[in-house]
């Protein structure tokens, strides 16, 4: 999995925590801060329970199945495929008014039993189509804060 | 002591639409009416409050919204207040709220209201407030709204069964005209042909302007009250028979299949257990049609149209006058806005109205019996029924 | 069918203070250690969620809290799932909600949790959605927030009664105390005796900053069961038996007087009533003390002081263990910190331990049979009291 | 009544409406914009119900009492003593940090049966004493709107 391009972010306005989506991702936030380390090293991650052989989404503290507190951390696949996807071509939330029209979908992870919801990057909606192979991505937000996304094959 | 019957008795709306009011005005505004409606209700009966809201926090900046909404209203309440919230279900968890606390001898004469307050001088602050119904830290950031996953939901139900855009416009055609009955309505005056609806433009593909609810401003409000006491405010009351809810997830990843909306099922078939009765019984429908494929696909987990044939029930007409079932007579989120807590309420105002008889020729159901309310909330990650049966007061 | 008789059967919480945790991490911790102390209950038995959660929209950023509770937790409800809010009495409103349910026959195994997160980065962000707890339009531009009110509360019990700074600083003392034997509580480890407390610095003229509770990240959940269903889960239930609530007011002009809690009269009037026993049958109080004087008013209005004794009560240690009762065992919101929405359920908990014997012997009450449990909301516009007996499963 | 002192306003930053408390005052936003007119001619007005001779605060649409929407605008005396008061020496919401020490109070006003609640300008909180006079005034909040406070007498 790589990182995103090395093209610099440009800065973030810093905006209230009731209007700001991106999660704290600091070990004073939260107990998940592993993953925003790993996403800075371009690797997506999540959480499994090893009793019940569970892979979880999003990565938790805690199994929703045995109620077990020992997790541990696995990186995802980064490819997998369309199966579903639309475009927000208007009503964004603030923040998100300039990079209208953007689309998004859900991706079936090739080799893993997950559908993430994400952006996907890389070719306009209306190139879009479902079973497109497309690719896991880190990126940093203009914070110094990180995120994930898809980003079509080329 | 034993659980007691509940009659729903009496209720009204505001007008629902882009309102120059404030969350408190569209609360004053709606006690006032109810009062109006209602001349033998008074507001030292009414024992409890339940508040539905979805957002006061965030739309009207306001929190601890039951004793500030008994204010507007000019209420006092001595045994029960409330704020339930459910997302866009929040109405419908203010009435189960309070028939819970009627039936279990806590309550003997409750007000149900919702208020909503959607349309700011910023809509994309209320955007992002719309957004947080969703899992906001993971789906969130990567623009996850209602529009672009129902689209999602569309595009699988247009893949998987061949679904048509058309389908999807008969759905908002029927809704519209049915609003056209309504003054309460915010599309009201409105006129929506299919032609116009499939000539909109696309909000997320492949759902169009007219495919998809309104940020709106508005209230409703409803009296509950236990079975003995009914006959004091309606010889016409809705009588509560049954209640389901179903939660399945939250985070979008949790979702299994788009179209197979299993917890809708669970919710209906407790509900009808309940009340002792089938899909068949169901006269009328107040279903959460949030956007047009919502209908299609509620249609087929309520068992009136078999899975995958939703689009074709609605192009057959058989949610309509005349259909299988009348859907949304009303006029649906689609007809009259959907101002998030007040639609439940709206919904069972409705049920209401039909069977008191008090609605226009235009949209009543021939001697309607059973009346059925659905919400569906968030991203259809839980669902909330009740089932309503005419009848006289005892 | 008859109203059910509804036993709370067990709970927990998480440590209260300043967590290094998201909502939703404290909501999985919570579900996690719930689980883990009731290893009978399992998952699919409990078929209602009741979230008490004063203010996610705003500390969180999240709506539609019920059903992402019950992803983090690992439930998936199927009879009843919502979310109260009634601001600091969230909580309660939860357990009165699901009680509600289970004594009319909708729901038969309930969880109600209540989760908080009011530690933000920035605090200033957090005092704003506190503040909106009030009429945010007309009293919150002037900067009404809890202190100043309940400020002017004790200035005016101190003008009226001659309650003295020493006499609060009694109340803080015994809360703190108590809370150094519960390692749940937010100042497990803090020390206060009463010459520090007169020491610390002044938030709010006259209350010093030991007269306060604090902004606490926590969450607490409890199980209750239908009656027949308790001795599956404990020998030792704690029943519910009496509920009461009153809304006086809410914009700060229309609150009367300051020193006066009529609201409070009524609602703990009414939940005696139902419960058939009086102040004087209660063996041990979880009440209010957001504010030292808030509890002392309690005191009064409860009819365990006269009116205006309230502090003297406290010096006189008649709130303690060996006094007429016992209040806040379990540490008190000032000793726990105050979680807004878990403080109810916290409560609960503690009632429940205490009439299993579960508590450490420095707070055990002797012999308890019936507990009561106070939350007041906003700036003591609206009471909410609940009324427990222990006793065997049946 | 006097509106506030001649001294330019400082212009106010543009908050998001969810953290801004003062009220939207236009017409297209609330049907007490009535209020906020009058208050710009330095006058604190409030509605009363001819009906039931009730004077209302906050001013309203509706009566709480008769339930009926045919309110009358009334000017309220200025003049009021202090029924309790306090200040606010730290934790302060979101923009009113650097107000930090203020006071409030709620102030029973000469010749109506009303008690507002109200920032208390004037003197600092150590100054002041239960009884004292204040008087009611308007002012510019630094974006074109208005609103009201109390000021002690000299
Ligand atoms: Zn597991
Ligand atoms: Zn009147």
């Amino acid at each position: 999995m790589t990182p995103s391009l090395p093209t610099p972010v440009p800065p973030r306005e810093k905006r209230p925590f009731l209007l700001d989506f991106f999660p704290l991702e600091t070990a004073d936030q939260t107990r998940l801060s592993h993953f925003f380390e790993r996403l800075k090293e371009g690797i997506v991650s999540t959480t499994r329970c090893p009793k019940d052989n569970l892979l979880l989404w999003p990565p938790r503290t805690a199994c929703p199945q045995c109620h077990g507190e020992t997790l541990e951390w696995v990186d995802l696949p980064e490819r997998g495929h369309l199966y579903a996807f639309s475009a927000v071509l208007g009503g964004a939330p603030l923040g998100m008014e300039s990079e209208v029209p953007f689309a998004v979908g859900l991706v079936d992870l090739e080799g893993a039993p997950l559908r993430l919801f994400g952006r996907i990057e890389g070719r306009p909606w209306t190139e879009l189509h479902i079973g497109q192979p497309v690719r896991l991505e880190s990126y940093e937000i203009g914070d110094g804060r990180w995120f994930y996304r898809f980003r079509t094959e080329i | 002591m034993n659980v007691r019957d509940v009659a729903l008795v009496g209720g009204t709306t505001t007008k629902f639409g882009v309102r120059p009011s404030t969350w408190a005005e569209l609360a004053q505004e709606v006690g006032a009416a109810l009062f109006r409606e209602m001349p033998e209700l008074r507001a030292e009966d009414v024992d409890s409050l339940f508040l539905g809201a979805a957002e006061p926090e965030r739309f009207a900046f306001q929190s601890h919204v039951a004793p500030f909404a008994a204010e507007q209203m000019g209420l006092r309440p001595h045994r029960i207040i409330q704020r339930t919230e459910l997302a866009c279900a929040s109405g419908q968890s203010a009435i189960r709220s309070a028939y819970a606390a009627i039936a279990s001898g806590l309550s003997d004469v409750a007000v149900a209201v919702g208020v909503e307050k959607m349309n700011l001088p910023s809509m994309a602050e209320a955007n992002s407030s719309m957004a947080c119904v969703m899992d906001r830290a993971w789906d969130g950031p990567h623009g996850a709204t209602a529009p672009p996953f129902f689209a999602m939901v569309a595009q699988r139900h247009q893949l998987e069964y061949g679904t048509t855009d058309e389908q999807m416009a008969a759905v908002s055609e029927k809704n519209h005209r049915f609003a056209n009955t309504n003054p309460e309505a915010q599309f009201y005056e409105k006129k929506f042909p299919r032609d116009k609806l499939l000539r909109l433009p696309v909000v997320a593909p492949p759902l169009r302007l007219g495919d998809c609810s309104s940020m709106t401003d508005g209230a409703a409000a409803v009296v509950l009250v236990a079975a003995e006491l009914a006959a004091k405010y309606t010889d016409s009351p809705a009588w509560v028979r049954g209640t389901g809810q179903y939660s399945n997830f939250h985070n979008l990843a949790n979702a299994g299949s788009l179209t197979e909306w299993t917890g809708l099922r669970h919710a209906a078939r407790e509900a009808f257990d309940r009340a002792g009765v089938d899909a068949d019984t169901i006269d009328f429908a107040e279903v959460h049609d949030c956007f047009t494929i919502s209908e299609i696909i509620e249609y087929e987990m309520f068992g009136w149209a078999a899975t995958g044939k939703g689009g074709q029930f609605a192009a057959d007409g058989q949610g309509d006058i005349g259909g299988k079932v009348v859907v949304n007579p009303r006029g649906g989120l689609l007809g009259c806005g959907h101002p998030l807590g007040a639609t439940g309420i709206a919904q069972a105002v409705e049920v209401y109205r039909q069977f008191a008889g008090k609605v226009p020729a235009a949209r009543a159901v021939p001697n309607p019996e059973w009346a059925l309310v659905h919400n569906l909330s968030g991203s259809a990650n839980v669902h909330s029924v009740m089932i309503y049966q005419g009848g006289r007061a005892s």
